[in-house]
């Protein structure tokens, strides 16, 4: 028989305003195992703790009951109180009556009732609870982080300099991601490229750290501690191991009419390429959908140009297993399409670009080395008209646009526009905005000197549309503060576009059983306190796949990450979930039910010899449940005809205590 | 329609075990009445010779019976109907027994009568029921001889068979059948075309007749827990004898959902049930909703299958609409 | 003895919430303080796929008037699948209690997620009221459990 | 107009509109579109802004609530959905309602009609022309 404590919490007033708590505390006294019950005002405050703490030593108390908040905020707090009593912290079980009972009835008697039936459920539940121990996992000490931008780099190269091994998976050819295609950087206005291919350098020298370039994530199996992945290396048909980088045969590959993803399809490459100067791993690729090599065995140039003997038309998809201890998600992301906005003339004219487009118009390294000209005609625009907000906080067609605001827009758009005024002062600069947000270091500054020092045109209204007419592009947009309608005939015209999390995100949550929110940006495992984990254990979210940010916030949130899987992986072991199936191998028949439901593959069947009542011997399939691999989810319970499997934590009998208590 | 006589049976059984490739044989064993006939293991020639039968009344389903006979050293030899056969790929995949101890011979079956169905038609007084071609002739202490269609007196369970196939055999005698088309659910639907009240009383009057004598528990194929749960005092339902009305619908409804999707529809429950409570009914209850809303299923039907209710679709039918009666096509 | 008439009926109603998903949504009604009937008791699975048939047959045999299975909507599972299996499982079960004559509006399944607090409150609401609205449950009763 | 009377008129517009003001995040996208700005005296964000403010007095008494074509490009293109030719449209409606009869008279419509014109945009069409 268990000796059960109550404890019933005011919580200030929060439970006390609308629940008799004292009578809580009264009528509970007389069932069945309870020894003690007693009401104070913060049962989670350090007084009330210790007073549970000497209730617990006063009348040896085996269980408690804490008549509380929801157990979801403070069930790990009383857990522990009862481990420091010296009791099993899963002899405790809270009766949820403020959450789910003082908050949510406002008749005090109503109230009041209902806390004594919860907290009859909680003692009904007690009384079958047993001492629960956590079983224990090695982990691999071994990471892995999937993306290669700026995110994916930083959680890499945090981890590999505690001294773990870091494999980088990166699906492009080239590390670097979105901010190797930049030009500047705000508030300081240092290039990209000078603050990050140092780092990619780092990476690529980083004895810790393996680089898979060109490769994908297929399949994740295992837990925390203990993932299992098999990552596709896609054929580059260049021998990694060999190139040495020289870039001969991207210079004699006569297949010249490559669109260069890297700008944007803004130019060209060949068939063989190298993404940009300083991409990591610096090595040749060949694009088989243009190469006639691989198309149709004619060619063979650029093998005969190497040197090292590099080029290898046979090489195949190469599939990497690996185990780690935890995974790092920086899938990063993209700006959104923008073929529905007709308005804009997106599609109709060349001379309507993206912001990123921009970057790349502006980049030294860029498909104009730097000179902005349009698009359509190589001239020098005079007068650029930038749109901000386009598919951002669009709420009315999910087609079209994201509810939510794309976050560093405004401060990249008052990048754009102070460096044209810097480069081309006689070029007349608009900003179209909604609202203009700088919270974030020198921000504002940084936006009010593009106004007070550059001269730009900040306005107040929206383009409503934009007509390709002959050589210009009409602009009609409204200025809200002056109440007129502009026209303005402008040479180019930026839409900052809206961002995305990448498309390869949503398949992979699914492999990782990591969730995501409607946008498709991973879920963190709570908002605030624990911002970069995913709810799943072991997976942790760098940089923007889970949710819109700056360079400086993903790369402190990269690092965030990488604290965080360093934490994990400086264990040697890890304690599981106590709450895990077991298998009464007396009444099991190996029928394999449970095995068919299981999501994570925690059972396994033996044969194993039973004696029978006539003495005879008998060979029978038992399940066995693996407690590291097992989370608990309690499927396999109810697949199992015979009820040989439960769940410890949440027995059969202790939820038909609970119906029986609640149904009285 | 081509059925195989005892003799066929006899000398098969009687040559397996001569030349070793068995060592007991499952077979049926005659009884005190026609219909009086009981499954039974058979270790000689002479056992077999004496009290071997196969006759119309040979309904019962031998492939439970292979889960204790398997644990025997050697081989044993199983007759299988196109009901037993279902149940016994049923049974492989759920790993209840070894496969390398069966021999299975695999026989056509048209229906078979049971001992419900032969005292409608002759209450007293039975002394002789054989079968000629389609004819069922009937003697009794009373009226002499007398002839009935064979397929009109045969009990629902084999007028509405599903499958007249054998699934799974080491050896066929006569000629196999086919899956049929039996309208087999037309009963469950004339019930859901009931209102719930109807209903509750079709079943109250039913159902209140259960004596709790587990006879469909223990006959079902698909019924072989190591330990019931209405035997296990751990489990919560345990219940020996019915004590309220309550009770009657818990254990029929917890009978019915475990082996819903593992069900092969062979009909023995209600065969068996001495208060003829149509148990199949409830099975087929969840057959009918199983094939609708998740896609036809047998069980059964090869060995290996994953049930039903161990799989799932991510679009399957939302429950509230499927009560509605929105149905998948 | 008086026969008192006048007291309104009050259902009991058993609410399984899975741990992840409902329970949370249940406790973010709490915190927006949204109500619903006090009739309505939690208990908190780890999935909603942890519901035995058993469970829904024993709170009816304790006296319940109505069950609610709430769970992660589906591909939301934190389990993955186990809301798939559910939904399964429940359907049949229903479906099979309706067969036998109990009132198809004492079960219910609903998907609520930890961000709808709002929902929860009113589908708690609603099915409460519909529990009311057909009174007491007496075809799953069990006398020797209604003294 | 009585402070009632314009929070019940406001009421009224919202109703007949099935427009939710308050969505409006002011872009001025909708008055960026607009191709009869010029002509009228208040812009369709204004319409909006006035709308939920309860300020509709001047609204009713401008020539504006006549200037707009209907064309619909303010709700095609309204980043948040508020769709404010529909709201020009009720207080145009609410105007007609308050001169206290129907200008429209069946034989006034012409027979002629371009099938590909939105509904709404005929009504107010008619409302308009036969003042």
């Amino acid at each position: 028989m268990q000796r059960i404590g109550v404890f019933v919490c005011w919580c200030g007033s929060n439970i006390a305003a609308t629940v008799d708590v004292q009578r809580v505390a009264d009528a509970v006294r007389s069932e069945p195992g309870v020894v003690f019950s007693v009401d104070y005002q913060y049962m989670c405050s350090q007084a009330g703790q210790s007073m549970i703490v000497d209730a617990v030593k006063e009348h040896q108390l085996t269980g408690l009951v804490i008549c509380s908040c929801s157990p979801r905020m403070h069930e790990s707090t009383f857990r522990k109180t009862a481990q420091l009593a010296g009791i099993n912290p899963y002899m405790v079980e809270i009766a949820n009556i403020r959450e789910q009972c003082s908050w949510v009835h406002k008749d005090i008697f109503i109230g009041t009732q209902k806390a004594i039936t919860l907290a009859k459920a909680a003692i009904a539940k007690v009384n079958l609870n047993t001492p629960l121990t956590s079983g224990e996992s090695k982990v691999t000490k071994r990471a892995l982080v999937i993306g290669g931008g700026i995110a994916g780099i930083q959680s890499a190269l945090d981890i590999a300099d505690a001294g773990f091994p870091v494999d980088l998976v990166e699906k492009e050819a080239t590390i670097g991601g979105k901010m190797a295609q930049l030009d500047k950087t705000f508030p300081t206005l240092d290039c990209a490229a000078c603050i990050l291919t140092p780092k990619m350098v780092d990476v690529a020298q980083h004895e810790n750290i393996r680089i898979i370039s060109h490769a994908q994530v297929e399949e994740v199996g295992g837990f925390v501690g203990n993932f299992h992945v098999k990552i596709r290396k896609k054929a580059r048909f260049v021998d990694e191991s060999i190139c040495t980088g020289c870039g001969l045969c991207t210079e004699k590959c006569p297949q010249k009419k490559v669109p260069n993803a890297f700008n944007l399809n803004m130019d060209h490459h060949r068939a063989i390429y190298i993404p940009f100067a300083q991409a990591v791993p610096k090595v040749a690729i060949i694009d088989p959908d243009y190469c006639s090599m691989l198309k149709n065995g004619k060619c063979g140039v650029c093998a005969k140009v190497c040197s090292v003997g590099a080029i290898d038309y046979q090489q195949k998809d190469e599939i990497i297993e690996e185990d780690y201890g935890a995974i790092v998600t920086a899938t990063g992301y993209n700006p959104i399409s923008l073929e529905k906005y007709d308005e804009y003339a997106y599609s109709l004219s060349k001379d309507v670009i993206t912001s990123l487009e921009f970057e790349r118009l502006t980049n030294a390294a860029g498909p104009t080395q730097g000179h902005l000209i349009r698009p359509s005609d190589g001239k020098q625009p005079h007068t650029i008209v930038f749109v901000q907000c386009v598919g951002s906080r669009c709420a009315a067609n999910a087609e079209k646009g994201k509810e939510y605001c794309s976050k560093i827009c405004c401060m990249y758009t008052a990048k754009h526009a102070m460096l044209v005024r810097d480069k081309y002062p006689d070029t007349e600069v608009y900003v179209f905005y909604i609202d203009v947000r700088t919270p974030g270091k020198s921000f504002d500054e940084f936006y009010r000197r593009a106004v007070e020092e550059y001269g730009v045109h900040y306005i107040k209204g929206m383009v409503g549309k934009v007509i390709p007419e002959g050589n210009t592009l009409k602009v009609q947009a409204s200025d809200l503060l002056m109440n007129k309608q502009l026209h303005i005939d402008a040479d180019l015209v930026v839409l900052a576009a809206a961002i995305e999390p990448d498309r390869s995100a949503r398949p992979l949550a699914t492999m990782l059983t990591a969730s995501m929110d409607t946008n498709d940006f991973f879920t963190e495992a709570h908002p605030k306190l624990r911002p970069v984990e995913s709810p799943t254990a072991g997976i942790f979210l760098s940089g923007t796949c889970q949710g819109p940010k700056d360079i400086p916030e993903t790369v402190s949130q990269a690092s965030a990450a990488a604290a965080k899987v360093i934490g994990l992986l400086c264990k040697n072991t890890l304690k599981g979930n106590p709450c895990v199936a077991v298998s009464d191998e007396m009444m099991c028949n190996g029928c394999s039910s449970c095995a068919n439901v299981c999501p994570y593959g925690a059972i396994t069947y033996e044969s194993k010899e039973f004696r029978m009542p006539d003495r005879t011997t008998r060979m029978r399939r038992v399940a066995k449940v693996n407690p590291a691999v097992c989370q608990g989810c309690g499927c396999c319970t109810v697949a199992c005809p015979s009820g040989a499997m439960d769940l410890d934590g949440f027995k059969n009998q202790q939820i038909m205590a609970e119906v029986d208590a609640i149904c009285k | 329609m081509q059925t195989v006589t005892r003799e066929q049976l006899l000398s098969k059984a009687v040559s397996l075990l001569s030349s070793g490739t068995v060592n007991r044989v499952l077979g049926w064993k005659k009884g005190d009445f026609a219909y009086d006939v009981t499954p039974s293991v058979f270790e000689t020639e002479s056992e077999l010779q004496d009290s071997f039968v196969y006759n119309i009344f040979c309904s019962a389903n031998f492939s439970k019976y292979l889960i204790s006979e398997t644990q025997k050293e050697g081989r044993v030899l199983v007759f299988l109907k196109p009901c037993d056969s279902y149940s016994f790929n049923q049974l492989l995949t759920e790993h209840r027994f070894d496969r390398e101890r069966v021999y299975a011979v695999g026989i056509p079956c048209d229906g078979m009568m049971d001992t419900a169905s032969v005292k409608a038609l002759a209450p007293d007084g039975l002394t002789h029921a054989v079968r000629d071609g389609e004819q069922l002739k009937i003697s009794t202490l009373y009226d002499g001889e007398t002839s009935f269609p064979f397929a009109k007196v045969l009990p629902d369970r084999c007028k509405l068979c599903k499958s007249k196939k054998v699934v799974v055999y080491d050896e066929m005698l006569g000629t196999n059948g086919d899956i049929t088309d039996a309208p087999r659910f037309e009963e469950v639907v004339r019930l859901e075309n009931m209102t719930e009240e109807e209903r509750y009383t079709f079943w109250q009057k039913e159902l209140s007749r259960c004596i709790r004598c587990n006879a469909c528990r223990d006959v079902c194929p698909a019924c072989t827990c190591e330990k019931c749960v209405f035997d296990n005092p751990a489990s919560g339902v345990e219940n020996k004898a019915i004590d309220d009305p309550f009770e009657e619908k818990l254990f029929h409804i917890i009978r019915a959902f475990h082996v819903a999707g593992r069900c092969t529809d062979c009909g023995e429950c209600s065969r068996v049930c001495p208060q003829s409570i149509p148990l199949h009914l409830l099975n087929r209850k969840f057959i009918y909703d199983i094939d609708r809303n998740y896609g036809e299923y047998i069980a059964g039907a090869e060995e290996g299958l994953r049930a039903p209710l161990v799989d799932y679709h991510t679009d399957d039918p939302e429950t509230d609409a499927v009560m509605e009666g929105g149905q998948k096509q | 003895m008086q026969i008192n008439n006048t007291t309104e009926f009050r259902p009991k109603i058993v609410a399984f919430c899975c741990n992840w998903c409902s329970y949370a949504g249940a406790d973010l009604a709490g915190n927006n303080r949204l109500s619903y009937p006090a009739d309505i008791k939690i208990i908190r699975v780890p999935c909603s796929c942890r519901v035995n048939p058993t469970f829904i047959l024993r709170a009816f045999q304790r006296g319940a008037d109505g069950v609610i299975l709430c769970g992660c909507h589906p591909g939301d599972c934190h389990y993955t699948s186990g809301n798939y299996y559910t939904r399964r499982r429940m359907t049949l079960l229903f479906s099979m209690m309706n067969y036998l004559g109990i009132e198809k509006e004492r079960t219910r399944v609903e998907w609520v997620s930890a961000a709808e607090g709002a929902k929860f409150a009113a589908v708690m609401q609603d099915f409460a009221q519909t529990v009311a609205a057909l009174g007491e449950s007496k075809r799953l009763e069990d006398l020797r459990c209604k003294q | 107009m009585e402070k009632n009377d314009i929070q019940n008129t406001v009421k009224e517009i919202i109703r007949i509109s099935g427009v939710n003001p308050k969505k409006c995040i002011k872009c001025g996208k909708c008055s960026g579109t607009c191709p009869a700005y010029d002509e009228m005296e208040y812009h369709p964000h204004q319409f909006v802004s006035m709308v939920d403010m309860g300020d509709i007095e001047p609204l009713l008494e401008s020539p504006s609530i006549f200037k707009c074509l209907s064309c619909m490009a303010c709700v095609d293109r309204c980043p948040r959905g508020v769709e404010p030719a529909k709201l020009i449209e009720a207080i145009r409606s609410v105007k007609q309602r308050m001169q206290g009869s129907n200008h429209m008279k069946p034989d006034d419509i012409p027979a002629l009609l371009d099938e590909e014109l939105p509904q709404q945009a005929i009504v107010s069409a008619l409302r308009k022309y036969m003042k």
